[in-house]
């Protein structure tokens, strides 16, 4: 696996989803932190993920926004890919996770079982999610579901 | 009606004649017919979002808003697969979950199920969506007899996809904008709203109008009769005021008499503060900014924005407050008039310096492409690849949203150097600053109404 | 707790020292720290009516309130029976059907119960109830620790019975004074609000204040140091707001620095609209009212006013509505300060007109039965005998309430030809016009907010 | 029985009541329709009713007011003073008679179970309800339950 001196990660907004405002910023403060970003703006596939990860294999994770709560409807190649070896690295999701107003957990469980390995809610904790995420990488294999939503 | 029996296959749709004559004996007022009423009788028109994925729970959800809350026009909130003409993964949703889609698949349901809806409530119906090309959309809404259609070739397409080029979603709304002159000539006049509201986060005034004025221009000439330019509220009063009353001033100085013209104001469409209270602050804070602002129409929030799509009690109440706006009691209040009519002759001579040299191109279409390949024409935060987002708007101090950065907006130095004073004394100017204060800033200028309100900037539960 | 077992007999009441040891202990502000802390804050304390018969649903109204809507303080509103010392007619209804009854019987219930309720709620609690001689409630609401005591001698006489002599009524309430001279002395400081609102319907705010002003002089001789002086919303904004601007400037006139004075507003009291929404935007302009013109405290009403005694939902929908009027976001309204600071003067003028002679009296208890035995006192619409009416009030083409005949006020010729002024286009004053016609323009006067909201004047069903 | 020529009338407020503005307002309304209005003001017991009506044999009708939610417990001695005979002219009610905001029919039942003869709403009704009672009195006894509400 490539490890370059800057840290790479990719980041997008889900395939329904053109909510891109919370994509700027969070690109911007991971650049401002020293990451290299690919962003993929809105509306990004799983297959677009995957082939931007194609492209980059030493990304450390792959951040999927989701705004419109169509999350889950919008990650279903998400299996698929992975059982084709691709997007091997974490995917970590943020975001409105589901239509309505009043959320219960088992959204996020369908979303786990879908492969996302971790979900948060503020983007101020990404760039520890990535240390802790590189930490338990190098020792092991991507924990499934370690969240601080 | 019911979601589980299959759904009806694709089928032929009726007349551009038949469907103005399907109107006719609907027994309502057109939206049209609504929105000049409520400017006459000097009253804001009240209009919910609302879409849900299943059609019996639309007609439940339309009806029992109009039994509650009696909005003068309500909406049919069409699903995200369905503005990206994603049309098979709606069906696919719509058989396994209905409850999964964020609106109404109008074009999978078809339009004989459109005019259930419209025949299930006395307020016309809109079409609000977020479509780049819209027209499959529009010839269903037609044939449901819905009379008010929401969007525009730039104002649909920036802020909702990443990678339409704006010549196929202008040639798109172009034919829409046709179509609906064709029906104008058969005698219906549909109201075409246009999305001045953009990504809606810190739009600045005359962005939203300098955009709300090129699409109204296109439209005009293609024979639409009927326009309400759309201004989300900023959060400053005097200028979210000034920028409502600037819109009579743009379709006098820009449009055709023959061209009816409204002002719609949507409630504030950034971060909303979680608690209730708070947020009913900020709902009847907007219905009184569109009533003293002089909006024909305000498209409502509830006290739910922040955690999602509302139940329709949220929404039923939020309609409710909003009215309360239109209260005959409210004669009292007096404006800061000076600080109005400065803002207003800003934001005016912002959207001339912004769009006059685009509608002085001989290829009004051609011109808007390449003015945002240019950066000529811009907006902040764009969804789309097709706008360069070079411009960044701030806060000043006092809440009003100016330009820290103008990119290559075509403005005089006059008004750069008015929009840098505002900004000056906030200190978010310091040219020094790196991106990551300049990331603090704006999310702190995004978060206004949180600070306002003395609230956590901790987003709502995922 | 249990309404059907049997009621507490008469038992001991606890000393003054135990009650306010027991308030310290309580746990929660009194009501005059609480009011102290919302005028500091700059914001208007909330405040529902509320009563019922039964002990058990007593209960649950309050925890119902607080939780759903968290009013700054709570009323107990007393029964009718109990406020006319017929304690034993409210026993007979409490054991046959409590529902029958109009408010909470306290006496009636005993201290302890009022102990329940007092721990029950976060809120300090209020008793609102209308008795010309209150010694015994007031002895009880002490013993429950409750903070704060509505009325006065001549304001919880005139309006709610026939036939105390005045001197009767002051008289009890010099010693309702006197014992919270002697709690405060104790470290207790019991606010005491005057029932300004008096008989509530067109009452000239001149009327209204003096009666405070009298009432306030008197409490303070005693050694009340917190008085709450209640004006009702009359329906014409500068004119309120005017009021509510007097009432510190009266304090400072006629009141030692040591008492401590709030204004409070009373949501309108008159004839209310029965259509939800229209009751609604006149909840709405109450409590703007009382923002804008630096009310402490508002009491509110509900959607359900002209029809009765509200269901719990209406109140908690009323508190929260009126609770937008604190809105942080209301700094763009500007006000016609001209207009409402030559209301100001006007209002200061006329009660000082009206008191200052009653106050040069060498005993003020005496002076003010016979001022009101002569007609130098009077209040429109008396429920008393001991109050002439002479005085009639009306409304000029704005609004605003002037008086049409001043009785026997002793008002300087410049008073009455303003007054006069205002009226005269009204056409009201035509001196030759009958009975007939004037019952009409005061009942059309009475019915102001039908009209303004274009309600027919036919009364709610019986 | 007695007959003047003006047509007098009882008015009054129930006994635990002291809402008086629509007494006032009626008073007025009635003698300037040339009525000779015995008002007897607001907080009135049944049995002052009655020495009125004692006092004026000839009032056409006593007439009630209530808002304050009390008219039944307040007119509970009715039965007994029609019982000695007394209060024998027609008794109109009219006001708000019940406490609540939301009335159903039974509680004016219950007030005509008591011997309230008529029971109003508008008081400009008043007039010609009075003219009805002493038409129907002198062809007849009092109506039972005659209502105009
Ligand atoms: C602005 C806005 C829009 C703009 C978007 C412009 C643009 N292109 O960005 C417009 C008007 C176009 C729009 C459209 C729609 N919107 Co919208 N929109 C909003 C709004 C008002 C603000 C969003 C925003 O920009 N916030 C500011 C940013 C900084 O914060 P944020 O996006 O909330 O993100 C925070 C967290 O979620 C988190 N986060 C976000 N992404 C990520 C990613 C990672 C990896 C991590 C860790 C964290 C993270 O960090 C951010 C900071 O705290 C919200 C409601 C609200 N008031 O929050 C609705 C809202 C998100 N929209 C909503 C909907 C439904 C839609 C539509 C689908 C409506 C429709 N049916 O027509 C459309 C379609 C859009 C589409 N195709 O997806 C719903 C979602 C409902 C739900 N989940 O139940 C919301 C919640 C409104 C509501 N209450 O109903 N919208
Ligand atoms: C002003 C007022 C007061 C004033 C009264 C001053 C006074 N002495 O007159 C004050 C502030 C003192 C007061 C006190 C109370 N009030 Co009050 N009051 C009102 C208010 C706001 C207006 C009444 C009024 O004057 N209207 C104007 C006149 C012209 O109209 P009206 O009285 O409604 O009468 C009309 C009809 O009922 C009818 N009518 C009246 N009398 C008669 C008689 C006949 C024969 C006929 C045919 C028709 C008729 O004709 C009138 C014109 O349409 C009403 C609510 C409202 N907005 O209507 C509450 C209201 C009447 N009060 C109410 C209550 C409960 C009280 C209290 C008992 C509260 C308490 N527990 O402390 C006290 C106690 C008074 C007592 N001992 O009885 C309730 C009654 C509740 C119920 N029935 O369920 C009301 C409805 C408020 C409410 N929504 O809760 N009140």
């Amino acid at each position: 696996m490539h490890e370059s001196e800057t840290r790479t990660v990719i980041l997008g907004v889900a395939a329904s989803d053109s909510h891109v405002v919370a994509n700027h910023l969070i690109a911007h403060a991971l650049r401002a932190k020293g990451f290299h970003v690919v962003n993929l703006g809105t509306c990004t596939t799983v297959d677009e993920f995957a082939e931007a990860h194609a492209e980059y294999p030493w990304a450390e994770a792959v951040l999927v926004g989701s705004l419109n709560g169509h999350a889950y409807e919008d990650l279903q190649d998400l299996p698929a890919a992975r059982a084709r070896g691709l997007l091997g690295c974490p995917v970590v999701l943020g975001g409105n996770l589901s239509v309505g107003s009043r959320k219960d957990a088992s959204h996020l469980d369908r979303l786990r079982a879908l492969g996302v390995d971790v979900i948060l809610s503020d983007p101020a904790l990404l760039p520890a999610t990535l240390d802790e995420l590189r930490g338990s990488r190098s020792s092991g294999p991507v924990p499934v579901s370690s969240t601080a939503a | 009606m019911n979601d589980s029996a299959p759904l009806p296959g694709p089928s032929g749709l009726p007349s551009h004649d038949e469907s103005v004559a399907y109107v006719k004996e609907l027994g309502k007022p057109t939206s049209a017919e609504v929105l000049r009423s409520a400017r006459s009788a000097e009253r804001v028109a009240l209009q919910p979002r609302c879409g849900v994925g299943s059609h019996a729970q639309m007609m439940t959800l339309l009806r029992d808003l109009e039994r509650h809350a009696r909005p003068d026009v309500l909406s049919l909130t069409i699903d995200s697969h369905t503005r990206l003409k994603r049309f098979e993964n709606a069906r696919a949703v719509l058989l396994q979950n209905p409850a999964d889609l964020n609106g109404y698949p109008l074009v999978t349901h078809g339009w004989e199920r459109g005019r259930e809806l419209n025949e299930a409530v006395s307020a016309p119906l809109e079409i609000r969506h977020g479509s780049p090309d819209a027209r499959a959309l529009f010839r269903t809404a037609v044939a449901s007899g819905i009379t008010s259609f929401e969007g525009g070739g730039i104002s649909y397409n920036l802020p909702y996809s990443k990678a339409v080029p704006l010549a196929e979603s202008l040639a798109a709304w172009q034919e829409v904008d046709a179509l609906c002159g064709d029906l104008a000539e058969r005698g219906l006049v549909v109201d075409r709203e246009l999305f001045g509201t953009l990504t809606a986060v810190l739009v600045p005034p005359s962005i939203s109008l300098a955009i709300n004025v090129l699409e109204a221009v296109a439209a005009a000439r293609e024979g639409v009769r009927c326009v309400s330019m759309a201004y989300p509220q900023g959060g400053h009063f005097e200028q979210d005021v000034a920028a409502l009353r600037a819109i009579p001033a743009l379709a006098a100085r820009y449009l055709p008499d023959s061209v009816e013209v409204h002002a719609v104001l949507h409630e504030f469409m950034g971060v909303f503060p979680r608690e209730r209270a708070n947020a009913e602050d900020l709902i009847l804070y907007g219905a009184l900014v569109a009533r003293l602002g002089g909006a024909t129409k305000l498209i409502t929030k509830t006290y739910l924005e922040a955690y999602g799509i509302p139940d329709t009690r949220a929404n039923v109440d939020g309609l409710l407050l909003a009215s309360r706006a239109n209260s005959p009691l409210l004669g009292f209040i007096t404006l800061d008039e000076d600080r109005i009519a400065e803002e207003l002759e800003w934001i005016l001579q912002e959207v001339a310096e912004i769009v006059d040299p685009v509608l002085a191109a001989p290829d009004l279409y051609a011109e808007i492409a390449s003015a945002f390949a240019a950066g000529r024409l811009d907006i902040p935060f764009s969804a789309s690849r097709h706008a360069l987002s070079e411009i960044i708007p701030r806060r000043a101090p006092d809440g009003a949203i100016r330009y820290f950065a103008t990119g290559s907006l075509p403005f005089s130095g006059h008004t750069r150097k008015r929009n840098a004073r505002g900004l000056a004394s906030a200190g978010a100017g310091s040219a020094g600053a790196g991106l990551g204060d300049m990331v603090k800033g704006l999310t702190a200028d995004i978060n206004y109404f949180l600070n306002v309100f003395g609230e956590s900037p901790a987003p709502p539960p995922s």
